[in-house]
């Protein structure tokens, strides 16, 4: 079972990237389970979202204190203690940053991968949205799903150009990053 | 509680299943219909119901209304126009607005009948029915004429005149014309009435045979003579009374000559002959020692004539010299030239009893050359001198009978303490007629009761509105000539509105209040009158006694009584 | 046919196939998700229904009570503090005898103010006279809903089928939302006899002296506890259509001869499941859903605890004061069979706490103790606690 | 006097066939004189058969279902005090949903519609279902025992606002509910009194043609609450209307559009001195009680100035409001 722990801020669409990673992943035929850190979420605060694949159903409802992978929508998250807690060892972080991943070896060791996710969803959608590319990119760092995965759980959102940006995006984000870079911790 | 009772799922009940439980077992006091006289009909002298009718007139029945009307009064053309109607001086609806103007509708109904030719609503009397003598053909006798022949008596008239109507058609024409008296009388007579004319007492017939040959009769002869009148003794040798100028101008249409005249009496001859002069160029006064009548302040002593009459006169130009007496006459010769004339009132002593008082220092003189007395007639005793024992009028008990003899009656003007109207004459001979009939079948006739009367506070009036009282229409004074009836009948628009004015008192009016604001339902509403004569039914299985009919009933016609 | 969906969105597809004509709601924290997506679906058309928005959780109970009066099948949804406000007409609806069916999106009541999860809201309206049905996931959400309606209409009692908030309502998993015609198969059309009608005139909600109130209640409870048998038929039926059962009054999982049973209300079935395949070490033990909080199980009950020396009863709310509110019910229906059963009474995850998957490691500790602990909220942090609070536990 | 008479008229036949719709049927079991049971009749006559009614729970509830019995002769429901507003509206979706024309009437007490029912009415005002909402008026919670309610006149006394040393009964105001009511810019909202069934009637009528919410205030007396004797229910309702105190109006989208003119203004004391609850005003000694009566007199004048009552001496209006009798009872038809 791979579970994912999304950290964001309200507004970031943190919820809408666990649902989009779940659905991508059920489309697949994956057993898939998604939900947020339940709040009263407001616009700017910090939120969590979660999500669970597996090959088999997935009955626990607990939230995930022990992620095998963590996104994280915006570099200002890592000044909030323990945001990084419970990331299993060997575990990997997807960082929303315009800095490159070296930049953060000090602190989080080769384990980050950094996408300048908000910069591109300003580019393509015209929102700072750093959802879809985030999830893209993580995607393909695991290569645990077909990117059309992913552009399918888009379709079943998302209409007309909304879409259309998101798909140009995603693709944009993918090659971002390097193919199947986390491949192997996908398939611990 | 009932075991058996199959309670429904989740606490329903079916509707209208609460009539189960009779909340009447709550009551301690029930409504009922109570009927009660309208003062209308207390004060009318002949006996009129005018509620009963106008609620037919108003109900769209004008035919049963002159039929319940002439049930009572068989002459309403005639007394529509010259009654003082006291009835409308009762109405409820004068301490609201105005009275119902009563008078001119039971005139409207007369002139219908008269216009439709109706017939007067009574069954023949059989062939072995006892047989009435009714002598005097004048609105007495001719309504106890009316009444036997309603209690299934046979009827004859006598009277001296050539046709039926007596002092009626002394009564001038623009006032009451001969033609409605012919037409009213004619037609009552086509009823049933036999009539014997030109026939005088003690010339055709004595006292004793009339009684010997009739189960009983009725004495109706009028009052046609006049009263004697001096001043201190004197009388001027050209006097001529009212009521026989009156009558002279009716048979021949001409009065004596004279340029002014003073005309003594308060009563409606005096008006009459006043009026009369008048309109033949006589500079006429009426010398009166009464007062004005004012209905606001109605007293003992005001002039008896009716206040109409009293102002069209006026304003004829007959002048009035009330609270006024005459010291003596100013005679050249026997012959009149002026009167001396004084003021003086009628006065109550410390009895209460009104005195005249002459104030002295007060004498004046009236230059006049007729003196006109018009203060009274009395009976003309000729063929029944017994019975009058040389009185003015002839004694009789409260149902007619008079005194001393077992099957004489009498009423109109010819008895005592009559006040000299057309209606109350009628009242007599329908009370007589009712009594004769009584006396026939052997049955002892009742004290009479005052009936019990609705009076203004036992009205909910919230419920009417105020609305003008119809009026006749007048003649213009300029138009005023000759003997053209001065006053014309309401329109049928009128009279509807005028009966609608009608507060109803005492009788039910079916205006639904009742059964509209029972918050029991348990007044119930009939299409067919129910026995107590009003259109709803108590329920007293839920009739809880709250009194809210009573007390929303506009016409004062449900009483709640107690109920334990 | 499975679709990722969230658990909102499949009860208001739910909802949809069971063909109400009208829903009432007023938003509240965490059931806005079924309220919308039911919203949505009328607005394009997919649900032909008189949706009610209404100014308070109070209108919206009294606007399907009305509508199910005037012949309609209804639905409505609230949590929380919405239950608590609806309670008045909670009662009357259950009092009246009048069909329908309501999701409790279960939370937390207030105060101190709460949205997350616990089931303090429909343990509050336990005795209103409803029939309660506890969902362990969104599948079961689903299931239940639809099952709901023929109970509601066969017994002619309000049905509440409570799900936990956010846990399963805001959780996207795989659910089968089944085909409008397996639905139209299994509930027919509503026709409720004793609707208003012109025609035929009722009285509803009429005032019941002392001579027949007793009556009425004694009524109700029957009916309450006949439907139980409907529970079960509308599961069964149910599955012969969908291939799912839900369990019918209560599930079981673990082996029969197990010494030790958890039971649970809700959502916190599944995690207790996997925990179980976490700690193998662990002695046997029975997990036991129970589904029916109302009518209670009692039969049912006592046949699942078969053999058990220990109960552990999971409850997701308390009576202040007492302790736990299943327990005590739980307890007192063994008594005549299962005597020597030492039933354990902890609350875990109140207001939104995390259950976690060592919950069940921890659960066997407190039982292993000579005598039963008391009544104990298992995750409390005693040393959080204000210095004159501390030591209540 | 007619003579056609028929002595022999079968009861059971004459409830039958009474010549009006009535909703509600004999053996309730409200107080004598119950003006609330009268104008409940009044409004179901008007309102006619194909209606379901949610009722408020109070005196009109408890008084016409003691169960298993039931006044009602149309589709009636009670659920609580304070929802007849969100009963109506589910019972009109539910109408709607099916298909049918079927009317919703609402009925509440002045403590269900001013007080405690007042939010569910709002709402079902704001979402402008289809009901006729009435509420009858009797300016205290009866049912309860004579408590004061927002509706309760100035200087009324109940048992929660009795008069005393400090105190000369209700020391606040009546609530203006009509305003309020129409200020959710509904198409119609009228006052009555049961001392006017034409009027109620005629009302009635016409909020029933309209298609939205409309609001129906009913001024009904409750002889306990008030002091009165029953048999004069009708005779202070009309007081009440007479002196200005209780304005008869109609209102549409909050513009005023006609009101019961009053010929002349009675004094208040004649209303006041009518009902027990009143009658501190008229034992007390000292100058506050003048002071109250002055300060009714002058709420009565102004609502004769505001709402414009002062009806000319022979207005034709008058007898379109008040009840003229006529022989033949066609007025209320």
């Amino acid at each position: 079972m791979i579970e994912v722990r999304i950290h964001g801020r309200g507004g970031q669409g943190n919820v809408v990237a666990a649902y989009l990673l779940a659905t991508a992943a059920f489309t697949e035929g994956w057993y898939a389970q998604a939900f947020p850190a339940f709040g009263a979420e407001r616009r700017g605060a910090p939120v969590i979202a979660f999500a669970r694949l597996n090959n088999k159903i997935i009955r626990r409802r607990c939230q995930i204190v022990s992620p095998d992978f963590l996104i994280i929508q915006d570099e200002a998250l890592l000044h909030i203690p323990g945001i990084i807690n419970g990331l299993k060892p060997g575990g990997r972080i997807l960082l929303n940053s315009v800095r490159s991943s070296e930049a953060f070896a000090d602190t989080l060791d080769a384990r980050v991968v950094t996408l300048p996710a908000t910069q591109m969803a300003k580019e393509y959608l015209g929102r700072p949205v750093p959802n879809t590319a985030l999830l893209s990119a993580f995607l393909n760092l695991t290569g645990l799903l077909p990117q059309a995965a992913l552009e399918h759980a888009l379709e079943q959102r998302f209409q007309d150009k909304v879409l259309e940006k998101n798909l140009a995006l995603i693709e944009a984000a993918a090659k971002k990053v390097e193919h199947n870079q986390w491949q192997e911790v996908a398939n611990a | 509680m009932n075991t058996k009772l199959k309670l429904t799922r989740g606490g329903f009940a079916w509707g209208d299943t609460s009539c189960n439980y009779h909340t009447g077992t709550w009551r301690v006091q029930r409504p009922q219909h109570e009927y009660r006289a309208a003062p209308c009909h207390a004060s009318c002298p002949a006996g009129e119901d005018p509620q009963a009718y106008i609620a037919l007139l108003d109900s769209g029945k004008p035919q049963q209304a002159w039929e319940e009307l002439v049930s009572i009064n068989p002459l309403p053309a005639i007394t529509g126009r010259v009654c003082p109607h006291p009835c409308e001086t009762g109405c409820n609806r004068g301490d609201y607005d105005q009275p119902l103007a009563i008078h001119s509708i039971e005139r409207y109904l007369g002139d219908l009948a008269i216009e439709h030719d109706w017939a007067y609503p009574v069954t023949a009397p059989p062939a072995d029915a006892p047989h009435i003598a009714v002598l005097g053909a004048g609105p007495a006798g001719l309504s106890a004429a009316w009444h036997c022949l309603r209690n299934g008596l046979q009827v004859t008239v006598f009277d001296e005149e050539a046709e039926a109507g007596g002092t009626l058609f002394t009564i001038p024409n623009y006032r009451l014309p001969d033609d409605v008296v012919r037409a009213e009388t004619r037609r009552l007579l086509k009823a049933g009435i036999n009539f014997t004319a030109d026939f005088k007492l003690g010339r055709e017939m004595n006292l004793d045979e009339l009684q010997r040959r009739y189960a009983a009769v009725f004495l109706a002869p009028g009052v046609m003579k006049s009263s004697e009148w001096s001043i201190d003794g004197v009388t001027p040798r050209d006097l001529h009374q009212g009521l026989h100028l009156l009558k002279e101008w009716g048979d021949v249409g001409a009065l004596p000559p004279m340029k002014t005249a003073v005309v003594i009496g308060g009563g409606n001859t005096a008006i009459d002959i006043a009026r009369l002069l008048v309109r033949n160029g006589v500079d006429t006064h009426i010398i009166i020692h009464s007062s004005m009548p004012d209905p606001a302040h109605p007293l003992a002593d005001d002039m008896r004539a009716m206040p109409r009459e009293i102002n069209q006169a006026l304003e004829e130009g007959v002048k009035i010299l009330n609270h006024h007496g005459i010291k003596r006459l100013l005679l050249r010769g026997e012959k009149v030239t002026g009167i001396e004339i004084i003021r003086m009132r009628k006065l109550p002593d410390d009895n209460g009893k009104l005195h005249r008082i002459a104030f002295d220092g007060t004498e004046s003189i009236l230059h006049v050359d007729q003196v006109i007395p018009a203060i009274g007639q009395i009976v003309d005793q000729q063929g029944m001198e017994d019975l009058v024992h040389g009185e003015h009028h002839i004694k009789v008990d409260a149902w007619g009978q008079v005194a001393g003899s077992e099957n004489v009656f009498a009423g109109g003007d010819a008895i005592d303490g009559n006040g000299g109207t057309v209606t109350e004459a009628v009242g007599n001979g329908r009370m007589t007629a009712q009594a004769i009939a009584m006396k026939l079948k052997q049955q002892g006739l009742p004290v009479i009761e005052p009936p019990v009367v609705v009076h203004y506070e036992n009205l909910n009036t919230e419920y009417f509105e105020p609305a003008p009282r119809a009026e006749q229409a007048v003649l213009p004074v300029a138009e005023r000539v000759g003997e053209t009836e001065i006053e014309a009948g309401l329109s049928v628009q009128q009279v509807e509105k005028e009966t609608r004015r009608c507060f109803s008192c005492g009788s039910c009016l079916s205006c639904d209040n009742c059964w509209t604001l029972c918050p029991d339902n348990a007044v119930l509403k009939s299409k067919k009158m129910a026995a107590d004569g009003s259109y709803y039914v108590f329920d007293y299985d839920y009739c809880k006694g709250c009194g809210l009919c009573a007390m929303e009933c506009p016409t004062g016609y449900i009483l709640m009584v107690e109920d334990i | 046919m499975l679709k990722a969906l969230e658990g909102s969105q499949a009860i208001a597809q739910a909802v949809a196939s069971c063909r109400p004509q009208v829903v009432a709601a007023y938003p509240i924290t965490p059931q806005t998700h079924i309220v919308e997506n039911i919203a949505k679906l009328v607005a394009n058309g997919k649900m032909h229904c008189e949706m009610v928005s209404v100014e308070s959780e109070f209108s919206a109970a009294s606007v399907v009570l009305g509508a199910a009066c005037a012949g309609s099948r209804t639905y409505t949804a609230s949590a929380s503090q919405g239950i608590l406000l609806m309670a008045e007409v909670l009662y009357n609806i259950a009092g009246m005898r009048i069909p329908m069916v309501m999701t409790c999106a279960n939370r937390a009541v207030s105060a101190p103010i709460s949205i997350w999860n616990d089931q303090q809201d429909s343990m509050a309206v336990r005795d209103a006279g409803w029939i309660q049905l506890y969902c362990a996931d969104n599948q079961d959400a689903v299931d239940t809903t639809i099952q709901a309606y023929r109970i509601a209409e066969r017994t002619e009692l309000p049905v509440m089928v409570c799900v936990d908030g956010f846990t399963l309502t805001h959780t996207l998993e795989p659910i089968d939302i089944p085909e409008q015609a397996m639905v139209d198969q299994f509930l027919p059309a509503f026709n409720f006899k004793r609707a208003l009608n012109p025609a035929q005139p009722t009285s509803m909600g009429t005032l019941v002296s002392p001579d027949f109130f007793p009556e009425a209640r004694y009524s109700h409870h029957q009916a309450l506890l006949h439907a139980a048998d409907e529970i079960v038929a509308a599961d069964a039926d149910w599955a012969k259509i969908s291939g799912r059962a839900s369990g019918g009054l209560l599930s079981i999982d673990g082996p029969d001869d197990a010494k030790i049973g958890i039971l649970t209300l809700g959502s916190v079935y599944g995690t207790l499941v996997e925990a179980r395949e976490e700690y193998p070490d662990l002695p046997a033990t029975k997990i036991i859903n129970l589904r029916a909080f109302r009518p209670f199980p009692v039969a049912a009950l006592c046949e699942a605890c078969q053999g058990l020396t220990d109960l552990i009863v999971l409850e997701r709310a308390l009576s202040p004061g007492y302790g736990g509110i299943v327990a005590p019910e739980v307890q007192a229906s063994l008594t005549s069979v299962h005597a020597a059963t030492r039933v354990h009474s902890f609350a875990v995850g109140l207001g939104g706490r995390d259950i976690p998957l060592e919950i069940y490691r921890k659960l066997h500790r407190r039982i292993q103790l000579e005598e039963p602990a008391p009544f104990t909220i298992i995750d409390v942090e005693l040393e959080r606690l204000p210095v004159e609070d501390y030591g209540v536990e | 006097m007619n003579t056609e008479k028929n002595s022999a008229i079968s009861i059971e036949q004459l409830r039958r066939n009474q010549p009006r719709f009535e909703g509600i049927k004999s053996g309730h079991r409200a107080c004598l004189g119950c003006g609330q049971a009268l104008a409940a009749r009044l409004v179901t006559e008007a309102a006619g058969p194909d209606v379901v009614v949610a009722n408020a729970t109070g005196c009109l509830e408890i008084f016409t279902t003691p169960w298993p019995e039931s006044a009602w002769h149309i589709p009636w429901m009670h659920s609580v005090f304070e929802n007849a507003g969100a009963i109506a509206s589910g019972m009109e979706a539910a109408l709607k949903a099916q298909g049918k024309s079927t009317k919703v009437l609402a009925f509440g007490g002045d403590g269900g519609t001013f007080d405690i029912g007042f939010q569910a009415i709002s709402g079902m005002l704001e979402r402008g279902h289809n009901v006729l909402y009435v509420c009858f008026d009797n300016e205290a919670y009866m049912n309860t025992g004579i408590q004061r309610s927002s509706s309760t006149p100035h200087a009324a006394m109940t048992t929660t606002s009795p008069p005393g040393s400090e105190r000369m009964g209700k020391r606040h105001l009546k609530k203006d509910i009509l305003t309020i009511v129409a200020a959710h810019h509904i198409p119609y909202a009228a006052t009555t009194s049961i001392a006017y069934p034409s009027d109620i009637r005629k009302k009635v009528r016409r909020a029933m043609d309209i298609e939205g919410p409309t609001f129906i205030h009913i001024h009904c007396p409750c002889p306990l609450g008030w002091g009165h004797d029953g048999a004069n229910s009708i005779k202070v309702a009309r007081l009440a209307v007479q002196t200005g105190l209780f304005p008869v109006i109609e209102l549409e989208r909050t513009e005023l559009i006609g009101s019961m003119p009053i010929r002349h203004p009675k004094p208040v004391v004649e209303y006041l001195k009518m009902q027990q609850r009143f009658r501190h005003l008229f034992t007390t000694k000292d100058a506050r009680a003048r002071e109250e009566l002055e300060h009714i007199q002058a709420l009565a004048d102004h609502n004769i100035k505001h709402f414009n009552l002062q009806g000319d001496t022979m207005d034709a209006l008058d007898s379109d409001g008040a009840d003229t009798v006529r022989r033949g009872g066609m007025r209320w038809a």
